[in-house]
């Protein structure tokens, strides 16, 4: 059975070229960035032109990009960095309802140790309205984090305008850009954003690399200390091969970009009105267009999410509920919760993220098998008897 | 390769695609019904008692994998046992019977034990006042 | 010319075993852990198979193994995690004037929030006194941190007899044995450690990745929060790829760690006999016995390190003076100071540090080319003349 | 593959490997010593001086590849040059001669720089004194 992958929001397969592009740096071309001898300075070599794809992704300069072992560490070190740098302006930062855990709990973190947090929340879309930000900044406020898309829901936010009412107000302004980064065309200069997260293993890079973009002049205290490497931003030793996987695969993005916007984009117009056509009770959760080209997210009433999912790994077919990192726990989604849903549609939600290998073929496959295996979970609902 | 559904033993695969009993019962002798919305499950069992014996029961379960193979599991253990004997079951002999379930999906084996127990109840404080 | 790579306490190449065992989870196998379709159960799959290895190589228990980006992650984790778990209890952390920056620096920011820190001095050779971690001790010390052997000097430290005083103090102790997992043998129980660092690209395993051992019931504040992975101790999407290196790595140093021991430690005294016999006013730092099987580490007086790096490297010889991370900065190694050489003997210092590819006519070579290279230094050294 | 010591420039790299006017000089008419042993570098610089000319200079230097190539191409620089334009000689034009330095080394220049002046303050004294 040919499996078909639609959660490329979780992660992506590393493209055949990008590995390759790595492997003389695990054996041949192995020397530490640091040292000063020819290998050393051909792995800094390759680190250096890495930085530059990536700067040109994202229309930074080199220098504004420090690499990171992931999204995860890029949120950690933007939040924890700036707040701990700006400690004695304020000790207030504005987040929205719907970030990835890695900011919301990074939040949390703060709130223990003197910080104060006022979490944002969103229409029924999962838009946050620029209003809100401004109203909630006070003198104490030292960091916005607002994501630029939604991992769930694929919902883009209005970034260049929230970052405009940070800068007005002299606040740093953060954005999540993990789901975006390689996907739609961004750009820090015209986004406004200080700081902005990306992740390699969202575009087809290797897992276990990211960056952070920290624009010339914001002040961040470090989060990993150590040797001083990435200009004494990131202590550790460089993961060249993982550097160098994810330059490549900022390059290919970029060049890619928009055809693969335009491809993607059909074909999740096509699964989300296949949906609605084809099963009753079905609502499509995010926004109809400010919305990423890859992502499908719907609640399928009366049915539960993982049961879902089940099913359709025995067809073969990969997606989720929620994002990954919440399955295996028990909490319905809050950003659905966030988004106003019940808690029952909460858990009946399924996502399904496209990427470069999905085709019009697993488009129809999931269509016809959704069906069935949404009705056979219907007979077995106690909510669907109590509903009739 | 890993198995569809790997993080599940075979017998937890095999009750969620086949579960046993499941559906509505007309005038259940008794009727559990437990869980809610917030925790993503939600289990109803229905039983026919005659002469102390669990002559038949049904579920309708809204949760996991691991939900719908406990409740379908449960069923089964319960059929031909006294009302004493399926109050012995345990939480821990719903896991057994279906080879282990991971840490995370305790709790559906304690809800399929309540469901029991619940539907017991009801039956317990009908007949009573019968 | 064959390059000849006497630098392999700063990084090692991946062996080509590990690398062809990470290429499957790059591409095909490249599910997120978490996800709990096919895809997902195979990367957690590899992930748990490289978790009992690492467990086994140093004697703990799978569930005792964290996955990281790397040493300086294991070492930041390890104090800013059990120092922020433990600040009720008290704010004092002793650690070694001769540390990694990893864990030097993680102190120093430690100290700008409300730690304090004891630096323990050392004897000549690198050692620490027991005694002193005796007194050092206070009502309000939480945990202490001695590196298991350190990376300029190699001087292996009584780690057991330490982390004896720390339990019987009741106050945690952490190793960072990034020099020496791998490389020597090593239990957890037999030392007796509650953390411990290590770091795969030091034992031919990918840069970016390594494990910090904690041992079941230390309480320890997450360092990078979000997703919950990794049992909730530290998130981010696994580097799958990397974990399986790093297993396999484990798997293949546990193997051959004895062999590799003798016969690095017959090249390592062969060297250092050479360099003694033929280049006059050479001093071994270090202790000559309590060392590393692989370190060598000289100081050749009136001349500077960098240029005789450069000198090695135009010969195809890769060494590096004080350690890959400060290289490339001004400051004299802070261990050579500590074990009280002179600024002038310190800039004179020269690691060579052997491997797995080491063979003996590399060690000639060195011993072939080094005295020309010192004296062509010598006849342009003000310091000599002076000495004359 | 990249080149050994690619840190530096090749020019760099040529005055490092072959230092020009390396050594001591008997009776100089300047001497200049700057740097010290924490620093990491130690540069002594002679000069001979004719008819307010620098017809010979000799350096010696204990410190990295920048130091020994930046002394080196200072003992070129000054050389046939009459005083004032020995001082005019700045740490700029020696890293500009040698193509470049990476940042981290540019004080090595300075040194450079320091050690001339400190040579030709040494002859102006000395010569004022006679
Ligand atoms: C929006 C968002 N932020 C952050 C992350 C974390 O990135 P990583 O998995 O590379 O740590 C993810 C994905 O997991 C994400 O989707
Ligand atoms: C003793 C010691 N600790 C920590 C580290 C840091 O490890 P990593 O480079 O993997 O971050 C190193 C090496 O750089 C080391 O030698």
């Amino acid at each position: 059975m040919k499996r078909i992958y639609m959660d490329y929001a979780a992660t992506t397969p590393a493209r055949p070229e990008v590995v390759q592009a790595m492997l003389p740096y695990f054996t041949e071309a192995f020397g530490n960035p640091s040292s000063i001898y020819s290998y050393g300075q051909e792995a800094k070599a390759a680190v250096d032109q890495a930085r530059t794809r990536v700067a040109n992704l994202i229309g930074a300069r080199e220098e504004e990009i420090v690499f990171t072992s992931g999204g995860t560490e890029a949120d950690n070190t933007a939040l924890v960095g700036v707040a701990l740098a700006n400690e004695s302006k304020g000790n207030h930062i504005i987040t929205s309802a719907i970030e990835h855990h890695a900011v919301i709990e990074t939040c949390e973190f703060l709130e223990k140790r003197g910080f104060t947090a006022t979490h944002l929340k969103v229409d029924k879309y999962g838009l946050v309205d620029p209003d809100d930000v401004r109203k909630a900044i006070t003198s104490k406020t030292v960091l916005i984090s607002v994501m630029h898309a939604n991992n769930e829901i694929g919902t883009i936010q209005p970034i260049a305008e929230l970052a405009r009412i940070a800068r007005e107000a002299g606040v740093y302004f953060h954005t999540d850009a993990v789901q975006t980064t390689g996907h739609i065309p961004l750009d820090v200069n015209q986004l406004g954003v200080d700081l902005l997260s990306m992740s390699a293993h969202k575009f087809h890079g290797p897992k276990g690399v990211g960056a952070l973009y920290i624009k010339k002049g914001t002040p961040l205290t470090p989060f990993l200390h150590g040797g001083g490497q990435e200009k004494r931003r990131r202590s550790g030793t460089e993961n060249v091969p993982g550097i160098v996987g994810l330059g490549l695969a900022a390059e290919l993005a970029r060049l890619e970009m928009d055809g693969e916007v335009r491809r993607l984009t059909g074909l999740r117009d096509r699964l989300i009105a296949g949906l609605m056509e084809r099963i009753d009770h079905v609502r499509l959760n995010g926004h109809a267009t400010k919305r990423l080209p890859n992502n499908v997210n719907v609640s399928v009433e009366y049915v539960e999410g993982e049961s879902m999912i089940l099913n359709l790994d025995l067809e073969g077919i990969c997606a989720s509920t929620g994002s990954a990192c919440s399955s295996g726990s028990l909490e319905p989604s809050h950003v659905l919760l966030a988004c106003g849903l019940l808690h029952e549609q909460a858990h009946g939600s399924l996502r399904f993220s496209l990427g470069k290998w999905t085709e019009e073929g697993d488009i129809n496959r999931v269509l016809d098998v959704l069906p069935g295996i949404v009705s056979k979970l219907r007979a077995m609902s106690p909510l669907l008897k109590s509903k009739k | 390769m890993t198995n569809a559904g790997a993080i599940y033993s075979e017998k937890v695969m095999d009750h969620f695609r086949n579960p046993r009993n499941v559906g509505d019962m007309e005038n259940p002798d008794g009727v559990g019904h437990v869980g809610n919305p917030t925790c993503g499950d939600i289990m109803e069992l229905y039983i026919r008692v005659k002469d102390n014996i669990i002559t038949d029961a049904k579920f309708k379960t809204f949760g996991c994998g691991a939900a719908i193979a406990t409740s379908s599991m449960v069923t089964e253990l319960v059929m031909g046992k006294t009302i004493e004997e399926a109050l012995e079951i345990s939480n821990k002999a719903v896991v057994e019977a279906l080879d282990g379930l991971p840490a995370v999906k305790m709790h559906c084996s304690v809800l399929a034990e309540e469901a029991l127990k619940s539907a017991i109840d009801d039956y317990l404080s009908k007949s009573a006042k019968r």
